[in-house]
């Protein structure tokens, strides 16, 4: 009855941190980091770090494009940004770093969701022109995975600084509108075939959901004008909305057609 | 044009003459470099037994720079590796400067006065329970003279034992007895100026190249500048020495036995000897055979020398023909008949050299014969550029381990205390009670600590050097240690190393300049040194600790010495006088960068036996082995056969295991571990091994391996495509290495004659770890 | 035509004495003579042989010490 | 869909300023990245990196090299390296490459920045060794060291001794390590066991040998 997603989310997003750390502990489950591991000697890719590297490198590798495919059929299927509200570390940080922004009650600027691909634009073309993975370099995710991985703490700054300009001046600012990955991903979530569903006459417009979600916009065209689902691919289905809805109005769909 | 070319050749003959004077000023070894007021002072190195002279650079009663003498005749200004260290040596951060007395199992400071009360009070009490064959002192060729000579003096002189062994008994100890059987007087009758005169060059058993870098040098050079010089190097391994060589000759352990006969099988069947020469200046005698392994505790062996004919000796050498022995040896026939000629070749001056692999040998004496049978049958010996010489590896095993005599069944000046008359000469010159030196020799190294596991022995005192990780078959001998029940060791040493770890009671030593000393190395020179800065903390000369022990036993008597270096030298030259072993006053060898003995009137002897060098050999004699009186002034030729090795590979344990050095670290590497330079340059053991059989036990380079013997087991990377390169069937370790001890797998099985154990040949199995 | 650089050490106080003496000898000059009783000299000869029969002769030479060699030349200058 | 003002509003500003603002940041962030690593100095990559250039790009920095190297050889670089940070290097000083048989850090190379069909640890081109302070080479100098050649996984190949008369002794020889271009796999085992407190023998890129398998 009283079922929340929360939970089984938080679990999934600390086992993400600890299978990256776990080599450190000597165990050989998963080697690597989220740019390129190995689970169970199965190699998985960032399709993203795929590309870059690709088009930097102008070296194509056929296991290394198979690795990626096999990780954006997976985000495609569970809803593309699901990588950022259940997998990512960063997300993970910045989304608890939030909460002290709410309580400081200061950073209310938002930057427009699409921003991030825009980024992603940026980083793919300047990875192509300059020869590098653009964002591979500056990427918190894989300083903050390297951290865990080689206790190599000084890289840290950078997740540092991103949470003290979230809570200074933009919430969530770097996952909502920066994060090229993030962009990517909400493309393959625009047509991921897992949404969540928004049933009108349950609503009663309290705007809890609004006030949860990391990216309110995505509810705006249900609750303005009664979209039966999420249609935007920047919905990262964390199922915050669901758990905080009084009246159960929303709900996980899976839409076939 | 020639006239100008020859001025030129003159010039830099000049030049270089000048630079190896060196600085004039320095010679003294006192005088204030002007700048920095760096005080220079003359020391030899620390290290091998090439004798290498240093200029230590002393500021602030530290040392602060050392370098190369180039006034010193043996290295000219250059050292190896370690000597380029050398100074480093003293200063590691874990140095002892306090008396440790054993509490439980902790070691508790203590002053010197309550050890020392402690030592005296032990070494009474077992020689009144016990008696004085109860006590013993243990220490090595880097004991100087004086410690040595004091040492001797209390254990034969004044408790009335012969509990006194060095080291160098697992070092030397075949080359000693090699020398006395043939020539009757020990160590070399030629010098290191053979290495630039001579043409042809057998290196048996040894790896110069890392064993004694500077002199290799020497050889090396000696090559480049004369086309004619050949370097032949037979061994169980491939080291950087058989890769500088013009020949490397393998052969299978044990077989240079053979291989010296068949040889000599060639030289006498071609009839390519020195007729006139064996005629004046050589009997021939053969020994026991079959004569053990010395495998059993308290084993006693005495060779019964019968004179043979030359006749019978070319009837002994019949079965060696190069055929039989190529079977035995794996080196082919053809090789052999080659060597024999080069080694016979009337237009070439040939040298023999050889270290470990000779006398680290259950027939080390007997191989060392071997080598002087070829040399004396072509009379190619006591003369400029063609000698054989037994290389040393402790810069003190001739000056005090042979010639101090700091062995049980020896005196100073080749005497024996089986001898009545030496033991009187001894007696006399110690001013103690006739009879008072004990006529039978007791114990070898070997047998020392064999004697304190039994319990026969129950105070052992162990000075400058480091038996429980040198000794062979170390396990039984590290146990023996700690068994108890009476037993006390006592260790004097500058760091904790593996025999502190043994010890009831440890002394902080002083090392090298922090004391005044004198050395001896391979090529006769004796080198003195003075006191350069003091020795950390209450750190102390063992000279002096030993004679702190003399006092407090009743016998302060024997050490009634003001400078007590100073006079313990002229005590000790009256044992050498007019045994061919003259040596200068302590003055001369204040200045001198070093003398070879015999001196006489101030000059000393680049090659013994020989007219116009020796001052012992009449002039008309031309060679005259003195020495040794009971054959007539002649040496001997000794009939020794091939025997086997008391344990060879076989299905369980398939291959040879060799132990040995180098370049970076020196003996069991206390010293040399403490240089971070030199461990980073070479920080562990590995398994040297032959590709060949690692693939077969599917062994992959830098793999772990256990290797392990019928005695001991450790695990070791193993190391494919090394500096060494083991032959198909041998592995190589070093023994530097405390957190690997080789030694625990090799056999305390020794030549019969010499005492010295075989650390080249045990049977061990290698699987992955 | 073999030439040598040689060290000669002479016991105290004799250097000059034997500078004297060596300086006599057919084939050998005398470059310098060190403050602590070190003569250096160049000796020259037919043979190899030649020289080091030189070197032991001068080892004769009343407060000589030792001898060192310390340049050799073998190459024929003929 | 029917569009609202607010909506349109966001349009335009999602649709024309941001595009701006994004391509200055990332137009500045990669102009002060956009210099060859080579400007940053030489950094000794892991066995079968491809040339460096190429390796910047396609290095997506997932450590699995570090974590697979048995002597913690492999460290990822931090932002000293500027373009190159979190890139996988080696410090031959601290600890080098063993060149172990099986090479296990190219072997988990995904991306194909080390060469993960890699074989024969001969074919290993990291960098050269050189001598690159001949004065204060001990062996140089005459003194018996020699250690880079002795402790040379290659040696007699990669460096060898040529012995050469000494003129300063008059007896003794200059023992000469000498190394060898085309053998070097630039490991830098040399380099660390120098004994030289800045090793006299170090690591350097080497001419361009290496053949490069996944142009396209």
């Amino acid at each position: 009855m009283n079922f929340k997603w929360w939970p089984i989310r938080r679990f999934v997003q600390l086992s993400a941190v600890v299978l990256i750390a776990s080599p450190l502990m000597g165990l050989n489950i998963f080697r690597g980091n989220l740019a390129g591991g190995e689970l169970f000697g199965f190699s998985l890719i960032d399709p993203l770090a795929f590309l870059q590297a690709t088009v930097a490198s102008r070296i194509f590798v056929a296991p290394f494009l198979g690795a990626a495919l096999v990780v954006a059929a997976f985000y495609f299927l569970l809803g593309g940004r699901t990588f950022c509200a259940w997998v990512c570390p960063v997300g993970l940080i910045t989304e608890l770093n939030d909460r002290l922004r709410r309580s400081l009650a200061t950073g209310e600027r938002r930057l427009p969701l699409s921003a991030s691909r825009w980024s992603l634009v940026v980083v793919i073309v300047v990875s192509f022109l300059a020869g590098v993975p653009l964002f591979e370099i500056i990427s918190p995710i894989g300083m903050t995975t390297r951290a865990l991985m080689f206790r190599d703490w000084l890289t840290l700054l950078m997740l540092v600084s991103i949470c003290a300009v979230e809570v200074a001046i933009a919430r969530r600012v770097w996952c909502r509108s920066l994060c090229p990955l993030g962009g990517f991903y909400s493309l393959l979530g625009r047509f991921s075939p897992l949404r969540i569903h928004f049933s009108e006459q349950l609503c009663t417009h309290c705007g809890e959901c609004t006030r949860i979600c990391p990216h309110e916009e995505v509810l705006l065209p249900s609750l303005d004008h009664d979209c039966s689902h999420i249609y935007s691919g920047d919905c990262t289905r964390c199922c915050d909305c669901i758990d905080i809805c009084p009246t159960k109005a929303l709900s996980v769909h899976v839409i076939y057609k | 044009m020639e006239l100008s070319r020859r001025d030129f050749l003159k010039a830099s003959a000049a030049a270089a003459a000048f630079a190896a004077a060196g600085a004039p000023l320095m010679l003294t070894g006192e005088v204030d470099a002007a700048e920095a007021g760096i005080k220079w002072g003359k020391a030899p190195c620390r290290f091998c037994g090439t004798g290498c002279g240093v200029l230590v650079g002393v500021k602030d009663n530290k040392i602060v720079a050392t370098k190369g003498d180039p006034a010193a005749p043996v290295n000219r200004g250059l050292n190896c590796i370690k000597g380029y260290f050398l100074s480093k040596i003293l200063y590691g951060k874990d140095r002892l400067t306090k008396p440790l007395i054993r509490k439980g199992n902790k070691m508790v400071e203590a002053s010197w006065d309550e050890a020392m009360t402690l030592i005296a009070g032990k070494f009474k009490e077992s020689i009144d329970k016990y008696g004085p064959d109860s006590v013993a002192i243990y220490g090595s060729g880097q004991w100087t003279v004086f410690e040595g000579y004091a040492a001797s003096k209390l254990f034969k002189g004044g408790i009335g034992t012969n509990n006194i062994e060095p080291n160098a008994r697992l070092c030397m100890a075949s080359a000693v007895t090699g020398f006395m059987t043939t020539f009757a007087s020990d160590e070399p009758m030629g010098c290191y100026d053979d290495l630039d005169l001579g043409d042809t060059y057998f290196l048996w058993g040894a790896n110069m190249a890392e064993c004694h870098p500077v002199l290799f040098s020497r050889l090396i050079d000696n090559r480049l500048k004369n086309p004619k010089v050949k370097i032949i190097d037979f061994g169980t391994r491939h080291t950087r020495t058989s890769q500088m060589a013009d020949k490397y000759i393998k052969f299978n352990p044990q077989t240079d036995l053979a291989l010296l006969n068949a040889i000599a099988h060639v030289i006498v069947k071609e009839k390519l000897y020195d007729e006139t020469f064996i005629k004046n200046h050589v009997v021939f005698k053969k020994g026991k055979t079959n004569i053990g392994y010395g495998l059993e505790d308290k084993f006693k062996f005495t060779d019964d020398p019968k004179p043979m004919t030359f006749d019978e000796y070319k009837e002994f050498l019949k079965e060696y023909t190069p055929e039989y022995v190529a079977k035995l040896s794996g080196v082919p026939a053809a090789t052999i008949v080659e060597m024999a000629h080069l080694y016979a070749d009337k237009s070439r001056k040939v040298n023999s050299l050889w270290t470990m692999g000779f006398n680290q040998h259950t027939r080390g004496t007997w191989v060392n014969n071997l080598a002087y049978n070829v040399h004396l049958l072509t009379g190619k010996i006591c003369k400029p550029g063609e000698n054989p010489m037994s290389l040393t590896g402790q810069p003190s095993a001739c000056g005090t381990a042979r010639e101090v005599g700091t062995f049980t069944h020896r005196l100073p000046a080749d005497m024996v205390v089986t001898n009545p008359d030496h033991r009187a000469k001894a007696e006399k010159i110690w001013g103690i009670p006739a009879g008072k030196v004990p006529a039978k020799p007791t114990y070898n190294a070997t047998e020392m600590f064999r004697a304190l596991d039994r319990g026969d022995i129950k105070v052992v005192w162990t000075q400058v050097t480091n038996p429980f990780q040198s000794l062979p078959n170390l396990n039984r001998y590290r146990k023996g240690a700690r068994k108890g029940d009476g037993r006390f060791v006592i260790v004097s040493d500058m760091y904790p190393t593996k025999s502190t770890e043994v010890a009831d009671v440890i002394l902080p030593s002083a090392s090298w300049v922090e004391k005044e000393g004198v050395f001896g190395n391979a090529e006769r020179r004796t080198q003195q040194w003075f006191k350069q800065v003091d020795p950390p903390g209450e750190a102390r000369n063992d000279l002096w600790q030993t004679i702190e022990l003399a006092k407090r036993l009743g016998h302060g008597n024997l050490f009634p010495y003001k400078y007590v270096e100073k006079e313990i030298w002229e005590e000790y030259r009256k044992f050498n006088e007019g045994e061919g072993k003259d040596l200068a006053p302590y003055e001369a060898y204040t200045k001198a960068r070093g003398l070879r003995w015999p001196v006489i009137n101030g000059k000393e002897t680049l090659y013994r036996y020989a007219e116009g060098y020796d001052p012992y050999v009449k002039a008309g004699e031309g060679i005259k082995f003195y020495k040794n009186k009971k054959d007539g002034g002649k040496a001997v030729i000794w009939a020794r056969p091939y025997e086997p090795a008391p344990e060879v590979p076989d299905k369980a344990y398939p291959f040879w295991l060799c132990t040995g050095r180098v370049l970076e670290h020196w003996h069991t590497g206390t010293m040399t571990g403490r240089v971070p330079e030199l461990k980073r340059a070479y920080p562990a053991a590995v398994c040297e091994m032959n590709p060949e059989d690692a693939k077969k036990l599917g062994i992959k380079h830098l793999q772990k391996v256990k290797i392990s013997s019928r005695r001991g087991t450790i695990i070791l990377p193993v190391d494919l495509n090394g500096r060494g390169k083991a032959e198909k069937g041998n592995v190589f370790v070093a023994f530097f290495d405390e957190n690997k001890l080789i030694n625990e797998l090799c056999i305390d099985a020794y030549c019969p004659i010499s005492g010295e154990p075989d650390y080249k040949k045990c049977a061990v199995k290698v699987e992955k770890a | 035509m073999p030439v040598s650089g040689v060290v000669i050490r002479c016991l105290d106080g004799c250097a000059d004495a034997v500078s004297g003496r060596v300086a006599a000898f057919k084939g050998l000059e005398v470059h310098g003579v060190l403050t602590d009783g070190q003569i250096v000299a160049v000796i020259e000869s037919e043979t190899v042989q030649g020289e080091v029969d030189l070197v032991s002769v001068l080892h004769e030479v009343e407060g000589v010490a030792t001898v060192r060699l310390a340049y050799h030349n073998f190459e024929d200058v003929a | 869909m029917p569009q609202t003002g607010v909506t349109r509003r966001r349009f335009l500003k999602d649709g024309v300023l941001m595009p701006l603002a994004l391509a200055l940041a990332g137009g500045s962030i990669s102009a002060l990245f956009l210099r060859s690593a080579d400007a940053r100095g030489f950094y000794l990559r892991p066995p079968g990196a491809v040339e460096e250039g190429r390796f910047l790009g396609a290095c997506i920095k997932c450590g699995k090299c570090a974590q697979a190297c048995p002597y913690n050889s492999i460290r990822m670089a931090g932002a000293d390296a500027g373009i190159g940070i979190g890139t996988p290097h080696i410090i031959a000083r601290q600890e080098p490459c063993r060149l172990c048989p099986d090479i296990p850090c190219a072997k988990v190379c995904p991306s194909g920045a080390l060469d993960a069909k890699l074989e024969n640890v001969e074919k290993i081109r990291m960098g050269t060794a050189v001598i690159v302070d001949r004065e204060n080479c001990l062996s140089l100098r005459g003194l018996r060291c020699e250690v880079c050649y002795r402790q040379c996984p290659l040696i007699d190949k990669a460096i060898t001794i040529e012995a050469r008369h000494n003129p300063r002794t008059g007896v003794h020889s200059i023992m000469e390590p000498v190394v060898h271009r085309d053998k070097c796999v630039g490991c830098g085992i040399c380099e660390n066991a120098c004994v030289r407190d800045k090793p006299v023998i170090v690591v350097m890129k080497s001419p361009p040998l290496q053949k490069d398998y996944y142009e396209f």
